[in-house]
């Protein structure tokens, strides 16, 4: 495991900042657009996103809503990491992402800034938290397929 | 290997009984089932261990306890062989019937649709779509019955026509017992076009339940009668259809958010239909009465309960005093009459030897016209019975006249 | 005379807690209460000695348990200070609040007509009048709140008006936990004909009920948030109101009579509304929960929470990264958020110190365009805290960062 | 107490004829005669009483429907034991009834055959089936004089 991942206070960082400038952070009227909303039991984290796929290239992803630190900085990254990979490509990361959380090996590589959660398995309150972005974008992959 | 004397030890109202001198024989399953230690347990642990609502991650309690909730879902699921999100936690198999009676009936029946049921329904499967059917101008028919009160799959065939759009009908009446084919049914009335609802009440704690094979569309039933505690049961639904209905309740829990000009989202199903703090003990009782069954197993239950019947029937078959209405059903209900007796006196007479029946029309009212007797005596066993508890409602029966009924009361 | 350590010893979770070394500081009593041993007592009594059915008086054991749960709504009567038959038991507040909601909304309300209710309400005491306003073609309107969120009698006197045919108000809001006046409202609505729904689901924990003297129509509340067991709540209702309103179920038990036509005879109120097998335990064990509020009684109840709320707002006002939303408010309720930090993370980081308290927007969403904020921290008292417990939150608060909060998942 | 109510013999005999010979059991559409339709819980009881009173008199009683024994021969006894009395009349028979089913000292001569009935109170799930037909007719009084 590379030192980065040891280091709290440098994977604090990376959340702090998504979670105060969140990338990405917008909707649009697009009607070209795919969006799954998802709305999380306990009432808070209520999330939007949306995601723009074409010749099988995810071209833009973004987002909106009330959430947490946790779900609002996973999904930030979770923007960034996949914008401009093919569908198999961002499939593959958030299949490697899911890994992760489930503490199973995974591709640090694949997941650049996103280990900041390699941790968070174990707090299985947070599992949701961590993964709303992820299984949003996974929803609006899956309509695109389905067209 | 199945040995009643052990199974008994597990239920505390039993042991009790086997403990005391004075009789208690417990013959009234269908009404409502006695409940094992481990039941009772997974209830006192809910309140001694988390005690705290579900469905809130922020705190560990609150996750645990909401983690067991949900898990239950998945036993329940794979009791009855359904997916997951198509099992709905409702207060009662009654509740469940109101649900789907609601929510598909405003959705989907028109003037002049046509319900279809039988005489022999209880009144919560078959009320709720009197309602129904009186808001929106539909029919409600009935699958005439055979002289001993069976529906066959020839006069259910007789009965579909194109303008049925709900089946609703009992897997196991709780009057007279019978088993009826409910996978051959479904398949009638879905060459119509039809949707069908089962009333598992009878049913799901005596029989495998098998949703996926039967193709049925909606199944509800209680827990209570099935071993675990009162105030929950299930309304199970196949997924799409659950999805295209309304819910009945509205409220906490069920809705993702609203907004002061009254636009509501629902959640998905199974939650949509969930609002308000359910009866969280009640569930996770509910798995333990399943993984009960399940410790016990369907082979041996069905097997134990038959041999109980037949053993019944064989013996009350000899006493000209009695009426049996359902001598050749296959289930653990024997519904019979002491001929120039009240059901109710008979009752209280089986009491006053300890034995517990049930008196009455069983809230079937419409079945009467078919038996032709206001009311009847009915027998419901569990696998728990035993020969000895047999034994003595028959030789209560044996002996029982109008007379001692009545000198009772001096 | 009130004392806190040996009233812990009645709960099973505070007694263990106690003899932990990790501490478990329960302050979400508005989502739900713990229970005493004598409620769990009663329900497992249930499970031991009963285990029947009720309404059946065909032997002993089933007419002793429907005595005694008769008997719990003579308790739940003189508590509320109702008649025994304005008493119906419900699933839950929820479910009392869809049953008034949809009952009288079906047969009362018109076109035109307007609902008065405020922001801060229950979603479900609010959604199931959306449904009533969409399909009737009336219009929900909203009591404006005070800047803190209040209403105050001026207020809604201004709200009120001859359209208005039903108010929908809880009695203390979970959200911020003011008391309204409800006594004096529900004689201004009558005033301009309106009846009053009371949501009593947080006051009748807390305060002495008394539905005659306030003259208020209907009254809705848990026993979970009481310290008895989920799955069962009441609706109080005017006898003739009652009487006059369709019930929300159909099914055994609620009716006398049908028959194959679709006629229908109801019983009486309060049966008519109890269609299918209730919450048998849930109530007996509500019951038990009566008793033992009663036993410590609504004034050390209303004194002990109220010592301990000054307490920990006299504190909590110093904090400037602290925001308080109800400072002012008399209930056992207090809002807040620190500045910067998500309610959800810094629900967690309480959680981290063995401290429950509930992070959102409390089911009542639209409140949140009141107080500018998507949601709250709630911290939610009992009895059964202790000044240590505030400490403890206290100390959490005062220390309380984002970093830290965030350091919780590495 | 007389001996009559210690000889179970013929206390049976009185309710099985009246159980087996109900007296005034069947129904009138005459619409001067008050109706009460009692249904106990255990669905069972299902009784109608009508009764026509006037001039202060009840001039006639009669009941039909599913019962048990006790309720059928104890609403069969009241009928013959109220027609013809005054209001005040029934009303004190009726309150002497309750008296002998709640096992308080009553008046023999005023309870006639339902004296069959004086240990029923003993029995607590009969109470209702032996009091069923005296609820109802104290339901048409009601009804009468609320006219
Ligand atoms: C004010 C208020 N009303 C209604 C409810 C609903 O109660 P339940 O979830 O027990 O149905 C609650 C509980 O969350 C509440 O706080
Ligand atoms: C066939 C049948 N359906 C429905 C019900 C209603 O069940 P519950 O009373 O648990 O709601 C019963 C139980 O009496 C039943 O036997």
């Amino acid at each position: 495991m590379s030192d980065l991942m040891k280091d709290p206070l440098i994977l604090r960082q990376i959340i702090m900042d998504h979670y105060e400038y969140p990338r990405n952070h917008h909707l649009t009227e697009d009607e070209h657009y795919h969006k799954a909303h998802m709305a999380s039991e306990s009432c808070i984290d209520d999330i939007t996103v949306m995601a723009k796929i074409e010749d099988n290239i995810v071209k833009d992803v973004c987002f909106d809503g009330v959430a947490c630190t946790i779900s609002t900085a996973s999904t930030s990254i979770m923007t960034e990491l996949l914008i401009g990979k093919t569908v198999e490509e961002a499939e593959a990361i958030v299949k490697e992402y899911y890994k992760m959380i489930e503490l199973l090996p995974f591709d640090e590589e694949v997941l650049q800034e996103a280990i900041a959660f390699h941790q968070v398995g174990k707090q299985a309150n947070r599992i949701k938290c961590a993964t709303i972005g992820f299984k949003a974008i996974e929803e609006c992959i899956k309509e695109h397929k389905h067209e | 290997m199945f040995e009643v004397n052990k199974v008994r030890q597990d239920f505390p109202l039993l042991k009790k009984a086997g403990e005391s001198s004075k009789p208690l024989i417990y013959l009234d399953n269908a009404a409502t089932t006695l409940k094992p230690q481990s039941v009772i347990d997974a209830v006192t642990r809910y309140y001694t261990d988390y005690s705290v609502n579900i469905h809130r991650g922020d705190y560990d309690l609150s996750y645990q306890v909401s983690d067991y909730y949900e898990k239950t879902r998945k036993t329940v699921a794979s009791f009855i062989q359904a997916d997951v999100n198509e099992v709905v936690f409702t207060a009662g198999a009654s509740a469940s019937l109101n649900l789907v009676a609601y929510g598909y009936g405003e959705k989907y029946i028109q003037e002049n649709d046509v319900i279809l049921s039988t005489e022999s329904e209880h009144a919560s499967s078959i009320l709720p779509w009197f309602r129904v059917a009186s808001q929106k101008k539909a029919s409600i028919e009935y699958v005439p019955l055979t002289e001993d009160g069976q529906i066959t799959i020839e006069n259910f065939k007789h009965a579909m026509h194109a303008k049925v759009k709900v089946v609703v009908i009992a897997h196991i009446s709780n009057v007279l017992g019978y088993v009826v084919p409910i996978k051959e049914l479904t398949e009638i009335a879905h060459s119509f076009g039809a949707i069908v609802i089962v009333d598992g009440a009878q049913s799901v704690p005596h029989i495998q339940t098998r949703v996926k094979d039967w193709d049925i569309d909606f199944l509800a039933f209680s827990a209570h009668k099935m071993y675990g505690p009162t105030g929950v049961g299930v309304l199970y639904g196949k997924y799409q259809l659950l999805d295209s209905i309304e819910p009945y309740y509205l409220g906490g829990g069920s809705n993702a958010r609203f907004d002061r000009c009254g636009n509501i989202t629902l959640k998905n199903p199974p939650y949509k239909f969930e609002a308000g703090t359910p009866a969280i003990e009640a569930v996770l009782g509910l798995k333990a009465a399943i993984e009960y069954i399940e410790s016990i197993g369907f082979d041996a239950i069905e097997k134990v309960e038959h041999e109980l019947r037949t053993y019944l029937i064989n013996h009350l078959k000899e006493f000209k005093h009695i009426k049996l209405y359902n001598p050749d059903a296959t289930s653990g209900i024997v519904t019979l009459n002491a001929i120039g007796i009240p059901s109710q006196d008979a009752a209280i007479y089986l009491n006053s030897k300890g034995i517990m029946v049930r008196a009455g029309n069983h809230c079937a009212k419409i079945l009467l016209d078919v038996l032709k007797t206001p009311d009847t005596i009915r027998i419901s066993l569990s696998f728990y019975n035993t020969k000895e508890e047999c034994d003595a409602i028959i030789e209560a029966l044996r002996e029982i006249t109008l007379e001692k009924c009545i000198d009772l009361i001096f």
